[in-house]
């Protein structure tokens, strides 16, 4: 084994052997905000086989007091969180196969992608997608780390598909929140606190030593000096729709799935449009500037100032409208420029 | 007695990292009625609860002694 | 304020008071390594206004799998840990001050720095430089936070003079170590647990929110799901020779400093000459090209293939051998190039 | 009775995260010297000790019913 992995190699829990099962494994994240970027550099260092990295995001300045991966230069250039990872990434660890997606979790994506996943991380900052991982994981039997802090405060619980509870089981339905997330704000020790906890979660799985697994809930506020762990074998819910014996996978039908999102914590609407397709950027962005919009760009976005808001238009027609939480006015600027 | 613990913006409602009370005999639900009662607390439908550091359902109910905690999940990341 | 900072000055415990004084502090970081490349990386994101990092290390291919300011190019370079984390440090944020000191923490150079410094934060990997920190802390009336790791376990303790017991109350003397760090091995996960617990509670004495800092010492071993937090105000011990009544600043001795170390967990051994000086790096590699050796170097030190060790040579004066723990086998390598 | 919990390395050696044992009575430097002789216990000298929670010296007493951790400082950075 590489000098490189010498440390790790040195540590009883992974070994010679646990390094080539490290090396031999395909992990999926999705999120590349500050969960992911930074569970994303642990495991490419840890010498990951493949990691691929899901997220629909660019890098803003509001950013980079947390998020590790990027720096003042992807704000400048307004570069996909996913495209900003990947480059750090391969400078980080050049032997690790890495493939960053710039688009939205959705079920038919996670469907096409898992074929050859090990090991799902959650770095999401919403419900809807974890509930989607969640009935991913519990359908093609791949285990996932939900991870999740605000303030500072977070949680972390590892889900084994036919061994410990699954979301569903424990919250039964999407909580409602913004709240928290809006006004609570997140300090960085919060997220490598989670981190922490799922990357390590994550190299016990791919070492596969089951046993080492934790099998209870973890919450903690760093502020406050708090920590608890919550053995979690009870809240596994026989009639659950997820893991249960009449399951039904709810989360990845689209009936249940939202199509307009205030994104949590920033004045900001999500618009996915219903139907997939490509557009042109290039020619779009002639249009506008024609018209008078003050218009930016590069090969994977645009942006446009519309009065007070800000829209950025991504090559799949989703558009993210900044500046406005008011879903019908966001959906009508929308619909002004892309019809 | 029992020694109920809140985490996160629950512990900013309720104004104390935790609260000694006498809950023995009451089910978690009932008990989660009374402090939204007594303090606002937002949400609590969806706030996992542990007894003795192990998850209970909202019909379990509380014997004198256990140590209650309320931990709301939270989404960002 | 500034939109970069929005998301931590919405957290209740920073504020906008607590980022202008975030703003206005300064901190010292003792070692680049796998906590000093992460701590330093969250006080520069969080917008401390000046840091100031101490190594006399630089980048090799086995510190990539933890160290996280670092790549594969920095291990081509050859760059000193100190200021290869600068260069990242300055991507990251242009606003904050850094200073990269290459070298040793001596007693002379940290009293001559610690002027105008708020707090000092704990990133070596020997109990000798921590005593030092530790009797610097109480003489100058700086906080510092403990912390260490090795395989899935560590700890972090904050350090408050006049408040809290002292290091040299917990130890009485330096614990004799190798052992551990030498068999154990360490995995990133750990490392990230004690920096989401010492920055945190860095974030709190920046903010001077005293009443917030802990008063026990945390450990936790990820692997094994444990977690224990000590209540330490029974650890004060009034003979100490640090913190007590009748303190002589044991660690600020020179009689009480090795000159000659073998490097935890390596097969390393350090020599530091008894008098300061600076060398001709240029000049030096020169003689020894000529006699046959082959040399590489950069800026900053030269590098010498001697058998089957190989020694690196640090301006000044100090040099590393690699290859070997025999301090005397070392001492004479190292004379028989510099005399 | 007593449960003896152990960190880090001293886990390895001893092979258990606890111990159940009686130490009601005794000292914690005469309880250190007790594991160190039943399973060769390296440098137990400087090894931190917390009862139920708390620092505690080589001198003080250990009540049946205290819970004891020992834990290693490390070096590591």
């Amino acid at each position: 084994m590489n000098e490189r992995y010498s440390r790790q190699v040195l540590f009883p829990g992974i070994g010679q052997e646990g390094q080539a099962k490290i090396s031999s494994k395909h992990v999926l994240i999705i999120g590349a905000g500050a969960l992911g970027s930074g569970s994303s550099e642990i495991l490419a260092r840890a010498g990951v086989g493949k990691l691929t990295i899901i997220d629909r995001d660019y890098v803003e300045a509001s950013n980079l007091q947390r998020q590790q991966l990027y720096t003042e230069e992807d704000v400048a250039e307004k570069l996909p969180k996913a495209a900003a990872a990947e480059k750090r990434l391969r400078a980080i660890n050049s032997a690790v196969e890495i493939r960053a997606i710039i688009g939205d979790a959705t079920p038919e994506l996670l469907e096409e992608l898992v074929g050859d996943v090990d090991l799902m991380l959650d770095a999401t900052d919403n419900f809807e997608t974890r509930m989607m991982m969640n009935d991913i994981s519990q359908k093609y039997k791949i285990p996932w780390i939900y991870g999740a802090c605000v303030g500072s405060f977070g949680m972390s619980f590892s889900i084994i598909p036919g061994k410990t509870p699954c979301l569903n089981c424990l919250l039964r339905t999407i909580p409602l929140q913004g709240m928290t997330c809006d006004t609570g704000g997140i300090i960085s020790p919060a997220v490598q606190m989670v981190i922490a906890h799922q990357t390590a979660e994550a190299l016990k799985m791919l070492v596969e030593d089951w046993d080492a697994v934790r099998n209870s809930l973890v919450s903690f506020d760093l502020w406050r000096n708090q920590y608890t762990s919550m053995k979690m074998s009870k809240a596994k819910f026989a009639g659950c729709l997820s893991c249960g014996e009449e399951r039904t996978y709810p989360y990845l039908d689209h009936e249940n799935m939202t199509k307009t999102t205030v994104l949590c914590g920033r004045d900001t609407v999500q618009i996915r449009p219903s139907s997939a397709g490509e557009i042109s950027l290039d020619q779009l962005a002639g249009q506008l500037s024609a018209l008078g919009y003050t218009v930016k760009g590069n090969p994977y976005l645009i942006s446009v100032e519309i009065g007070a808001e800000r829209m950025v238009i991504f090559q799949d027609g989703r558009a993210l409208i900044h500046g406005t939480k008011d879903l019908t006015h966001a959906k009508s600027l929308y619909q002004r420029i892309l019809g | 007695m029992n020694k109920v613990l809140f985490f996160a913006h629950l512990r900013d409602a309720v104004g104390a990292e935790y609260l000694t009370l006498d809950a023995g005999g009451k089910t978690v639900a009932e008990l989660k009625d009374e402090l939204v009662e007594k303090y606002d607390l937002p949400r609590m439908e969806t706030v996992m609860t542990a007894i003795n550091e192990e998850f209970a359902s909202n019909d379990e109910v509380i014997r004198d002694g256990d140590e209650i905690a309320f931990i709301p999940p939270v989404s960002g990341g």
